[in-house]
């Protein structure tokens, strides 16, 4: 521990080598510059979503709260937010369930084609989401099957197992295997090593995973306009509709409220594994 | 004579991939013993460890427990608690829970387990520790609680794996003596598997030596060390010279050797003559002496060439005339008295009964 | 070594308990169909690009490749091919720069508020394409920037720079720094250091990173929509708007041609990520 | 006398944390000495060798290498050659490149180099594994590649941190003399540190012990061993047996000691009556015998409780009537003879020569 810390120490030293013990202020001043460059679009967002006027243009006109409250009075927009919700609920625990047993499999069994179907189950995490799209699409219109939101939980499902069986494999990798055979040493059934052992240590990684799985589920847009169909909407949707018309400030509202939203989600999800 | 605890027949281990880690391994241990299972890593000796508690099972041979055949019995069946050597604590659970875990496994009511829990944590010494996390214990402490955790249920034999192998040297040290004598007193059988010659030795009532998955030799700390059988023994447990050459005469007391060096050996015990063998010999065996000694059979001339010291003791480092090298272990004499120095000229002198005849393994 | 692979072995005993030695067939037989799951959708598009049929409909009506001939002789389309490159490579080198700039700030200075800057850098592989989409959208309107190919370059570059910056920031993590302080014990100046052994060692990394940041500017559609305004176009663009008015099998061609293309930039990111 | 090729002037390093490692350090290196920094992990003794690589600058005092003050140098521009512990060779590189490195920092030409690239490889035993990738190589045979490269740019000072940690026991001990040999043999300057006692007693010519940041003693290994100055020096390298108590007599030869226990004890060496002091004594020079013997006047009745058999000799623990605890070591006796069994009634008897009166790091 002292050693690595002495480590860095002395880089820090290194960096400005004739005047030690000065911080690398400029790297600050890159990094925060970089950063800034990175959210001010969000920040704008916000603002704007605050702006009296209907025009998106700088300098504000006033501040106010009538594109909050247009939104939270328009009928489509809860509608969408249900159906958001119910398919992200959905999705997380299935998505979670067969991400459990994915990463269980293939942390413990060994079998021909392993690697192979390893890498497969990553697929849907790296191909692109209009590819995604398509391919649904084209599959569920080929077989007859109706569009809805049956099919855009499906497409989520799919979507969303990558990150869960990725996460909770992480979570397994350090898993110390004498654990197991210690409490089956004292006596315990395969079935009592899993209850009383094996998942509530896994369970941070699960959280975790379920979580990731909810945020996908909420946010995606693009798999999820190839496969509603005309009669559903979710909530991507609904924001994607009114941004086709122009930007309006009901949008930013909606859009502020999701970044929020997401960063609470994501930010639990990442503390969760960061302590895991 | 105690009867048998633990006893292994015949018993191999093969895996999938074709290492043969434990080749026809048989041992005994009776009632109230602490074997020793020393070996090199990779001999084979935590293989036959996890047998005997059912993590995995033998290829071929049996192994049976208080009499009872275990060879394909389920870890949770078996009577025989393990302390890991990374001691496998429960993350989750208290000190407590952890000690608890096997009673609860054996629906032991609640009231009787925190009695026993109380009893257990005292016996090694961690009273009050109930509530504590075992992550924020040190590696001793840790030890300790796994130990509890293991006697708790009252195992027909307590296998340890390494046991001290995680704690550093100093402590390792007090630990032993410690361990022995809190085990003798319960009046435990254990079986515990080290690569520490020097643990072997001190803690247990006998070793059994393992090489290439087969046992060498089984004994008491010191015939393994006074009498080692064969020149993998002789080599691990402790420092040996070795001579090869062959037998040039015998009678029933004495066997002379004529070695590849050239020069002659005699040895106690016997041997047929012209047949090839092995001896050794330990450094603390061999005297240097200033002057050639007539009356001693085994004394040969040669010069000091490195020297190693110990503080009690130091290692001469001899190169005899006839091109052999020797090590010889004197302890460190007061200052003011005549102490070896590099490129001294000395006379190794070597008494026949500290030589042994070795024999290989399968013969 | 022997141990780990031995713990292996004896959980795959354990398996089937009463039946040593067997293999767990009932795995196989579940991941196989989980993974056929997940990837008929790929394999019905592929197919379905070779239909002679206008039709995407079972069975197919004969095998053809009209649909990849009507696909190459499309202006439009290999003008978005054209853009989609352009755009790919510039960010894959502006990303993979400032991502290994980031990753050697992040992993050897500290600084006060570095883990709050080091989790702001992350958040736009985790935020929302919708919300990236209309973020920008709604700050490049604001501030009066024309859209076209140089907003969505800018886009994409913020799209990438987290997944460059983890690949090369997970590379350097597992960097030995006593590395660098025998280089420098031995003579070398602190440049040459960088040169001779901080580069190479982390080159595996670099250019997984700079694979990585192709394939999403390649494949990315939910920004890029929203940003890239009415005049220019990208592939993923193309094929959307071919999709707007039905599955063609011409969209098919593409997306198969898409699928094999990710694969393949994918799989040699992949495995040059394992090897390092 | 040699001249100092490393001079530490009181070297103080405090972390930005606040950590205080190193506390008032001055030591110094002769040309063609070995010098061994012996000292449990935490007590600042890699970091001391950091800063004299120039990894790390001190807080406070002068660091000079062949008389140069080196003291905020960069580790470039010294002329210090460090043989890390994990050997941190370039895997990205072959053997030979490896070895090269440093000559190619200095511009040598390339045809030089080649030459000198084989000398080394040679002289470290590696010919031919030029063109070997350093990954595929044994863990005893990366000590030496890096042991050439580091040799090769022929530094002031070899820099060796805890050099043989990472080989395994049987390995280790073969390595510390050919170590110590070849390194003899190119007269080169050596700082080299260990948590190790018997490598740095085997190794050194002169060990500097050192605990929580300070150097408790300076000295040849028989010196450190024979005669330690302080309490911690006495218990950390070897084994001790501690007496605490007070003076109630002294001569200009001997004082004589009242020991909490209440037993008397003689002890060469003076000490102001009244004073309390420590004094230590080394477990093979306290003697075991069956009868008391009257003409010897450090003699205590008391009883063997435990026995920890090494092989070529044993520690016997003895509890003694007065209260005191004891370790004796002595060697094994051949079979047949009176070997001491747990329970035996024994007089522990102890010259007062062997006993040493010891002082704090700051008297």
């Amino acid at each position: 521990m002292v050693h690595r810390q002495t480590d860095r120490l002395v880089r820090e030293e290194r960096l400005g080598t004739g005047a030690r013990k000065r911080r690398p202020w400029l790297v600050i001043v890159y990094l925060v510059l970089a950063y800034l460059f990175l959210f001010l679009p969000s920040l704008v967002v916000i603002l704007m979503s605050f702006n009296a006027s209907r025009l998106s243009f700088f300098p504000l006109e006033g501040i106010s709260l009538r594109w909050y409250q247009a939104l939270f009075s328009d009928r489509l927009m809860w509608l969408g937010a249900r159906n958001s919700l119910v398919v992200a609920v959905t999705t997380m625990v299935v998505a979670t369930v067969l991400g459990l047993m994915f990463a269980y499999a293939m942390n413990r069994f060994r079998f021909p084609g392993k690697g192979f179907l390893t890498s497969l189950v990553m697929a849907p995490m790296l191909t692109p989401g209009v590819i995604i799209g398509i391919s649904l699409l084209s599959f569920y219109y080929s077989l007859g099957i109706p569009r809805g939101l049956g099919t855009v939980l499906l497409a989520h499902v799919v979507l969303a197992i990558p990150y869960t069986t990725l996460v909770i494999a992480s979570r397994m990798q350090g898993f110390d295997l004498s654990l197991e055979e210690a409490a089956r040493n004292l006596g315990a059934s395969e079935w009592t090593v899993l209850r009383k052992v094996t998942l509530p240590l896994l369970w941070p990684g699960i959280l975790a995973a379920a979580l990731f799985a909810f945020t996908i589920s909420v946010d995606e847009f693009v798999v999820t306009f190839f496969v509603i169909g005309e009669r559903a909407v979710t909530l991507p949707i609904k924001i994607y509709t009114g941004v086709r018309f122009g930007i309006s400030p009901e949008v930013n509202a909606i859009s502020s409220l999701v970044i929020l939203f997401s960063t609470i989600v994501l930010g639990l999800a990442l503390s969760r594994q960061a302590r895991a | 004579m105690q009867p048998c605890v633990v006893e292994l027949e015949d018993v191999w281990k093969v895996f999938d991939n074709g290492l043969v880690a434990v080749r026809g391994c048989s041992l005994q241990i009776r009632k109230g013993e602490f074997l020793a299972l020393l070996g090199p890593s990779g001999c084979g000796k935590t293989t036959t460890l996890r047998m005997i508690a059912g993590f995995e099972f033998p290829s071929r041979g049996r192994i049976r427990i208080d009499g009872r055949d275990v060879t394909f019995e389920r870890p949770q069946h078996r009577n025989a608690a393990m302390v890991f050597q990374n001691y496998a604590l429960f993350p989750h659970m208290t000190v407590a829970e952890n000690v608890a875990f096997g009673l609860r496994m054996r629906q032991v009511p609640p009231s009787v387990i925190a009695e026993k829990v109380k009893t257990y944590l005292s016996l090694v010494r961690l009273d009050g520790y109930q509530d504590r996390s075992p992550k924020k214990l040190s590696g001793g402490e840790q030890q300790r609680v796994a130990l509890a955790r293991a006697l708790i249920t009252e195992p027909a034999v307590l296998l340890l794996d390494e046991p001290l192998g995680a704690l550093d040297r100093k402590l390792r040290e007090e630990m032993q003596l410690e361990l022995k004598q809190l085990l003798n007193r319960l009046e435990i059988t254990v079986l515990f598997v080290t690569h520490d010659q020097d643990e072997a030795l001190v803690m247990s009532h006998r070793v059994a030596v393992m090489a290439n998955g087969q046992i060498q030799q089984v004994g008491t700390p010191d015939e393994v060390y006074e009498h080692p059988r064969t020149p993998f023994v002789a080599g691990f447990v402790g420092v040996s010279n070795f001579f090869q050459g062959r037998v040039i005469g015998s009678d029933p007391e004495y066997t002379v050797l004529e070695t590849t060096g050239g020069i002659r050996l005699a040895v106690s015990g016997t041997a047929p003559v012209g047949e090839q063998i092995i001896v050794s010999c330990r450094p603390e065996k061999v005297c240097l002496a200033v002057s050639p000694d007539s009356s001693f059979f085994n004394s040969f001339p040669g010069r000091v060439t490195a020297i190693k010291y110990y503080g009690a003791s130091s290692q001469y480092f001899v190169q005899l005339d006839c091109g052999l090298s020797l090590i010889s272990m004197l302890p460190t004499l007061e200052v003011g008295e005549h102490r070896f120095q590099i490129g001294d000229r000395v006379y190794a002198e070597i008494h026949p009964r500290a030589l042994h005849i070795l024999r290989e393994p399968g013969a």
